[in-house]
């Protein structure tokens, strides 16, 4: 197969991602973890022996970009496999070029079902190393209506934005399931930056808690908009949230909100690799960091077990690998090429700062 | 180069080619400029899914469909728009094509912004290069013909067009109407190469690019426009190893060819077997001349 | 008498302005009919009414006994009236021949599909049509500079060009406004033998309007006189010459031979 | 005082002016005569400096003028541009204060305001209209008009009667009359042969880039060969 | 009634930041005839050496303020040279200077992204985050500067282009370089002028708009809703462009709050369209007709 290279002494992985356009910030944290797991592979002695060397390629967070991007790591790279992308839509849209080329890859951060599941049939090559929207939109609602004990909810979601549309569509229906009611639920458009009118909008329906499930910049905008409007329901979030610019951003305006996130910052593992990071890097470590290095983690695990540079054996050993990451314990399933049964951190912030609260996982 | 890495440059590039070459009719023929173009091809891309996956219909009859609604859509917009001059209506389809994915982001028949998968991969580079070369063809025929000149005299002089009794807004309803369809066929292409749809991938930045190409490769130039696509594809392709320097590369590059060759790759000249011709035989006689100095 | 074209007290305003108020006259066919007036007078907003750039405040326009004011610039055309402009308004990037066959286009009618087909229908009717440009080109005597730029042509050829583009619609009524501007005297006298010329050859009434008196008085058979929007008076070039509210605003009394 | 030495354009492959000479002396008027595309505007644009001449001279007072256009004008040279240049955005009196562009005295900018709306008393009712708007001739009488605002020292006109009705035409000519007694110097370029013969005092016959002619216009005008030409006189 | 006013004051604070965008933008359309796409990276820019003087350099904010609209008004006239006048003098048409102005937008959102990096970046307080309350309408203190500035700064330059001999010149030059020049006009001046005006106006928008919204790279996007704006309101025109950003705040800030903010844009776009259909000028774009 194409992606045999046992020939010579080193042997290739994939990456792809955006180290342009507005995903940048967190495909450039993940290439750089990816490249630093790298590092740490060879300083070990290398994967079966060989050096490994890490191609990536800037997808600019377009899917024809993702799939030229695969196509040419596939046939003129010979990658083993690949690590990424960072997004659904790109996940989804390079399976085809995958099965050709028999090469797997491991997604971080695109938790889109369809990214590995289509039509209740698994896709061969593509895997993941985070949890699934529905997954983590269950958790937040179970969270807030069982734990914190939350009645009135309101969502304000960024309407083009996949992942955004999938946790809101999970929050709301189990929600609703627990007994809980959605009082408003206001759309924004990616790019905007003022949000005051949904949040007006909001503030009339007075909710306990407002969901906020996207990224983090504009968390920040919002959180502090919502704050100068005078809103104090407590506001809540998923794996968009965590990253230390966040706290930098929006500081007093996040305080006492909760954020489902992959692990929990004081685990020891988790502080070593991000100091790591962070002193290689001169720059805070974003959680796609974090899943990038699980994705690694797993490849390795996987070619250890294959005991094989060939990509598809290698995709073959991945559909059944367990590894221990800093994102917690990941168990591919056979079925769905998911880490299952991983559970989430519930993570408050307090003080300026993360503070785990408990791990929390439903069915 | 692997012949796989390049087939999928191929690919693309003939997809981005048969929007081109709609909207090269568009705007280099007629002298109209669309920022919209991306929603065409969302529309196409769309209904073209729609009809092989929800009502089995084969993937060519659907793809006439995609292009056919794209064109039905582009009627209406027309209607409304075509009286605008110059950058109201720049800014008119700019307006229409983010309204276009808006919609589609709301939709959730067709998965909303999450997207649809699974969508059958049936493009390949054998039937792009025989829609690319129908396409080129119909075009071609088109130019070639009264309507064509009707449209060229349109981008020149829109009032003595009309004293000359062009119908000038027919025209360029007509003329919006093919690009837009050829978007759509586009756009059906590229819903069943990817086999994924999403309306992010019809931003704004895919409709610029669509224009930059026209423009790149020479307004009123098929040939320009077909060079263009080939280029400008491929371009980015080769500056990957470059990751994030890629882009700064691309856009300098984009100011430099405006401001060297202004009239964009071939300024409005055809490759044609009797313009090559004419291009020798001055080339043998400048040679004659110097060499009879 | 066959009058074929009959303007009916029309008005035209701009906002306050009065360019055109309450004029009417009727051109009879087969004759060349001279506006004048001094600059202003609005006999330029008069073509513009005719062809349909502009839509008139009040009145009537008569073509062959069917009302044109309602009708689109390009409906005007179809019904066979054509102009030329005061400034030149070519197909400035096209050939002098592609400007020609374009105008050629309404003597043909085959339909999009026909020419995506190449069928037979369009190959007869565009052979015609490139028979038609051709011959046309060769009357105007534009047959050497063809392949020419029509923006670069000097002037006098532009002049000349657009002329050969009106007639290539085959117009019944053809609209010339200021075709001598520009143009030194001799020119000016080349240019009414070919204006005489067009009309028997191509059976046309002619309107046209100018500020060199020799071609007016020299080939109109009819001419009405603009003054401030209103009509000052009409009637033959002999009558008009001695009027004397026309050599009052408008001649001046001394002679006008330039 | 204006003086043109073996000037050469091109413009890409053609030329359009092949060594042409003239020379102007103060309070003149001298015109330039020539069929279309003789190359007369040509010549008006070399000397404004719009068209940058491949060889040749043109010294102003005995200096060499100035590269920059608006260099130029300063200098006190002002062209009237053939056809219509008039600012279409701008209204009737922003189009003449345009012509008083580089000028500082404010109080004489007022009377030659009023100068100029006495000799065009169509512009002073047309004041606050877009100059777009305006009829052809009012065009042209704006040009006019602005140049005369700009005070030069030297007005080069081109075609200033192009499209005007004969009362005005006369009018036009009067003005260039009172031009010159004003001490200014006029470079004129006219299709209206007779006329410009007959108000100039020197003049240039312009052939395909080319003087073919000059001389003191009271003889030119009796020429057999130039009243053929150019005045539509047959023999 | 409340949420009522709040919007309405929502509305003009966005407004507000659209206009001081859309200024500078109609500013170089009104003379130079096309839509300068470069608009959108030059306040980035400025967003970003306002960022870095008031960080590093710990310069107080007003001077970092205007040292950052002294920085983009040579950097809009350096993209001017660039970009823009070799086309200029080959008389290109409109959309060659749009294609060679994407190119310039593509090239400094991406430079930054390849040298400073794409991370977003937070400006310190200035101003107390705590707004002002009247009658329990809360008006941002940084708001009500933005209003305020973009209020003072669009007054002068309304009164430059309108009131002043070389504001006549720019809207002469914007007709014809040729007879302007003809006028004694130094017409490279002028468009010196002009791209160091809006240059100026883009910087200093950049930095309000960093200090509201945060810098990153891809702020420049935002301006595709100023330049909506200024269609809105007359291209060319620096009253409309004011009053187009304005109207389309409100509207925005009104469809989202009473019809549905899942489809704001669209109902913002259709009645773009609306006003386009029965205006095709915008609400104060002068037609210059076309006359025959
Ligand atoms: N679109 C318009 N808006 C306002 N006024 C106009 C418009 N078009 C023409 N006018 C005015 O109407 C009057 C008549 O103009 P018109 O162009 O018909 O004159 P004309 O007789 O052709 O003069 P000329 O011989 O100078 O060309 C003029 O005063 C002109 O300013
Ligand atoms: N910008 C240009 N590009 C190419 N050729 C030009 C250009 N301007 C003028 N010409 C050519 O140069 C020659 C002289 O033109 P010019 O305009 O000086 O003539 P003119 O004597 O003023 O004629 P007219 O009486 O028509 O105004 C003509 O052959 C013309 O076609
Ligand atoms: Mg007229
Ligand atoms: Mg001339």
């Amino acid at each position: 197969t194409p992606g045999n290279s046992s020939d010579s002494d080193t042997v290739k992985i994939g990456w792809i991602g955006s180290l342009t356009g507005d995903q940048a910030v967190w495909g450039t944290c993940e290439f750089n973890a990816v490249k630093m797991m790298v590092e740490e592979i060879n300083n070990n002695g290398g994967l079966l022996g060989k050096k490994v060397e890490v191609i990536g390629y800037d997808t600019r967070g377009d899917a024809m970009e993702a799939v030229n991007a695969v196509r040419r790591l596939t046939s003129q790279d010979k990658v083993i496999a690949i690590i990424g992308p960072n997004s659904s839509g790109q996940a989804i849209s390079i399976s085809g070029v995958l099965e050709e080329m028999k090469v797997a890859s491991i997604a971080t951060v695109a938790t889109n079902p369809k990214v590995t599941v289509v039509d209740d049939k698994v896709k061969p090559y593509n895997f993941r190393v985070c949890f699934i929207d529905p997954y983590q939109g269950a958790v937040a609602a179970g969270y807030a209506a069982e734990v914190l004990g939350f009645k009135r909810a309101a969502i304000l979601y960024d309407i083009t934005d996949d992942y955004s549309q999938g946790l809101t569509e999970f929050f709301e229906k189990n929600f609703v399931e627990k007994g809980g009611e959605i009082v408003a639920k206001e759309g924004f458009k990616f790019g905007d930056v003022d949000f005051r009118p949904q949040l007006s909008k909001i503030k009339d329906a007075n909710p306990d808690v407002i969901f906020m499930p996207y990224f983090y910049k504009e968390v920040a905008l919002s959180a502090n908009q919502a704050r100068e409007l005078g809103i104090d329901a407590v506001l809540m979030g998923g794996d968009g949230w965590p990253s230390d610019q966040l706290l930098e951003m929006a500081k007093d305006a996040i305080e006492g909100s909760y954020v489902v996130n992959h692990l929990d910052f004081d685990d020891p593992d988790v502080q070593e690799f991000k100091k790591a990071y962070e002193s290689k890097h001169n720059k805070a470590i974003e959680i796609n960091g974090f899943l990038a290095h699980d994705a690694v983690k797993l490849l390795e695990a996987a070619v250890i077990k294959a005991n094989s540079l060939d990509s598809a054996a290698i995709a073959e050993a991945l559909s059944t690998t367990s590894v221990k990451g800093i994102t917690g314990q990941i168990n591919i399933s056979k079925d769905t090429h998911n880490p299952e049964g991983k559970e989430a951190a519930i993570i408050k912030i307090e003080n300026g700062g993360y503070k785990f609260q408990e791990k929390y996982g439903v069915k | 180069m692997d012949w796989f890495y390049i087939q999928g440059i191929l690919i693309l590039s003939g997809i981005n080619l048969l929007a081109v070459l709609g909207l090269s009719l568009l705007t280099g023929f007629t002298g109209l400029f669309s920022f919209g173009h991306a929603g065409f091809m969302a529309i196409g891309g769309y209904i073209t899914a729609m009809m092989t996956v929800n009502f089995g219909i084969p993937f060519i009859p659907a793809l006439l469909i995609g292009g056919l609604s794209a064109s039905l859509i582009s009627l209406i917009i027309g209607k409304l728009t075509l009286n605008l001059k110059g950058d109201y209506f720049c800014i008119a389809t700019l307006g229409f094509g983010e309204a276009i994915r808006l919609i589609l982001d709301n939709i959730q028949y067709f998965g909303g912004a999450r997207g649809w998968a699974g969508i059958p991969m049936k493009t390949n580079l054998m039937n792009v290069a025989i829609i690319n070369i129908i396409g080129i063809i119909i075009l071609v025929n088109i130019i070639k013909s009264r309507h064509g000149r009707n449209m060229k005299a349109i981008r020149e002089e829109e009032m003595a067009s009309q004293i000359v009794g062009i119908n000038v807004f027919k025209y360029k309803l007509t003329s919006l109407a093919i690009s837009a369809a050829y978007a759509g066929v586009a756009g059906g292409m590229l819903a069943h190469y990817l086999g994924f749809l999403q309306p992010r991938m019809f931003q704004l930045i895919k409709s610029t690019e669509l224009t930059i190409i026209v423009i790149f490769g020479g307004l009123g130039s098929i040939s320009g426009s077909i060079i263009g696509a080939l280029t400008l594809t491929a371009l980015p392709e080769m500056l990957r190893t470059f990751s994030q320097w890629r882009l700064v590369v691309y856009g300098a590059a984009v100011i430099f060819i405006m401001i060297s060759r202004p009239q964009g790759l071939m300024g409005g000249y055809e490759i044609t077997i009797s313009n090559i011709k004419k291009l020798f035989s001055r080339l043998s006689r400048r040679k004659s001349e110097t060499g009879a100095d | 008498m066959d009058k074929i074209l009959k303007i009916k007290n029309i008005t035209k305003q701009f906002g306050g302005l009065t360019a055109v108020g309450n004029v009417d006259f009727e051109v009879e066919k087969g004759s060349i009919f001279g506006l004048i007036g001094p600059n202003g007078a609005g006999k330029t907003t008069i073509f513009n009414l005719i062809t349909g750039i502009y839509k008139i405040t009040d009145g009537e326009m008569l073509f062959e006994d069917k009302r044109i004011d309602n009708l689109q610039p390009f409906q005007v055309a179809e019904c066979g009236i054509t102009r030329t402009f005061q400034n030149i308004r070519l197909f400035k990037k096209l050939t002098t021949y592609e400007n020609i066959l374009t105008a050629c286009h309404n003597n043909s009618n085959y339909s999009l599909v026909d020419s995506i087909m190449r069928n037979k229908k369009f190959k007869t009717e565009e052979s015609e049509l490139i028979k038609q440009a051709d011959e046309l080109i060769k009357i105007m005597g534009l047959w050497d500079r063809k392949d020419d730029i029509a923006g670069n042509l000097p002037y006098g050829l532009q002049r000349r060009l657009e002329i050969g583009r009106a007639l290539a619609l085959k117009p019944k009524l053809l609209l010339l406004d200021e075709p001598a501007a520009g143009m030194n005297p001799e020119e000016t006298i080349q240019l009414m033998h070919l204006i005489k010329e067009i009309r028997d050859r191509f059976d046309l009434t002619v309107v046209v309007i100018e500020h060199h008196m020799d071609l007016i008085m020299g080939i109109c058979d009819n001419i009405l006189v603009l003054n401030f929007g209103r009509k000052l008076a009409q009637g033959t070039p002999r009558e008009i010459q001695e009027n004397s509210s026309v050599v009052e605003a408008y001649l001046g009394k001394e002679d006008t031979s330039c | 005082m204006l003086k043109v030495e073996n000037l050469n354009v091109y413009y890409g492959g053609i030329h359009a002016l092949k060594g042409v000479d003239i020379e102007v002396s103060q309070g003149e008027i001298v015109s330039i005569i020539g069929s279309n595309g003789a190359g007369k505007s040509t010549l008006l644009n070399s000397i404004s400096g719009i068209v940058k001449p491949r060889e040749g001279t043109i010294t102003y007072k005995g200096k060499e003028i100035p590269k920059l256009p608006h260099k130029i004008v300063k200098e006190g040279i002002c062209q009237v541009p053939e056809g219509r240049h008039i600012f279409a955005n701008l209204t009737v009196k922003e189009n003449l204060l345009m012509g008083t562009y580089l000028r500082n005295d404010k109080e004489k900018i007022e009377r030659d305001l009023e100068d100029v709306y006495n000799l065009f008393p169509r512009l002073k009712e047309r004041i606050t209209q877009m100059a777009g708007t305006l009829s052809g001739g009012e065009q042209q009488m704006l040009a006019m008009g602005r140049g005369l605002m700009s005070n030069p020292d030297i007005i080069l006109l081109d075609e200033p009667s192009l499209g005007l009705a004969p009362l005005l035409i006369k009018t036009i000519f009067e003005i260039i009359e009172e031009i010159k007694k004003m001490n200014k110097t006029i470079l004129l370029v006219e299709q209206n042969a007779y006329k410009a013969l007959s108000i100039a005092d020197k003049a240039y016959i312009l052939e395909q880039g080319k003087i073919v002619k000059k001389g003191y216009a009271k003889d030119l005008i009796n020429d057999d060969s130039i009243q053929e030409a150019y005045l539509g006189k047959k023999k | 009634m409340n949420s009522f006013l709040q919007q309405i004051i929502n509305g003009l604070s966005i407004g507000s930041v659209y206009a001081l965008m859309a200024v500078g933008y109609s500013l170089v359309y009104s003379i130079m005839n096309f839509s300068n796409f470069a608009h959108g990276g030059v306040i980035m820019i400025g967003a970003y050496i306002g960022f870095f003087l008031m960080t590093i350099l710990n310069l107080p904010f007003f001077i970092s303020f205007l040292l950052a609209g002294v920085g983009t008004a040579i950097l809009a006239v350096s993209v001017e040279k660039v970009a823009y006048s070799p086309l200029r003098k080959r008389n290109a048409p409109f959309l060659y200077f749009i294609i060679s102005a994407m190119g310039a937008s593509i090239f400094l959102e991406n430079i930054v992204v390849a040298t400073i990096g794409p991370t977003f970046r937070t400006y310190p307080a200035v101003f107390s985050s705590t707004p002002i309350n009247i009658g329990g309408i809360s008006i941002g203190r940084l708001d009500l500067t933005m209003f305020i500035i973009s209020a003072i700064s669009l007054s002068i330059l309304i009164y430059i282009i309108e009131k002043t001999k070389t504001g006549m010149a720019i809207r002469a030059t914007s007709y014809s370089i040729k007879a302007s020049t003809l006028m004694g006009v130094d017409t490279n001046r002028i468009i010196f002028i002009v791209f160091a005006l809006g240059g100026f106006l883009a910087g200093i928008a950049g930095v309000l708009f960093g200090m509201k919204y945060t810098v990153y790279p891809q702020i420049g996007f935002i301006t595709m809703k100023s330049f909506i704006a200024a269609v809105f309101g007359g291209l060319g025109s620096l009253p409309g462009a004011v009053i187009g950003s304005i109207l389309l705040g409100i509207i925005e800030t009104l469809t989202s709050g009473y019809i549905s903010s899942q489809y704001r844009d669209l109902i913002a776009f259709a009645l773009l369209i609306f006003v386009l259909v029965v205006k095709p000028t915008g609400i104060m774009g002068k037609s210059t007709e076309d006359k025959a």
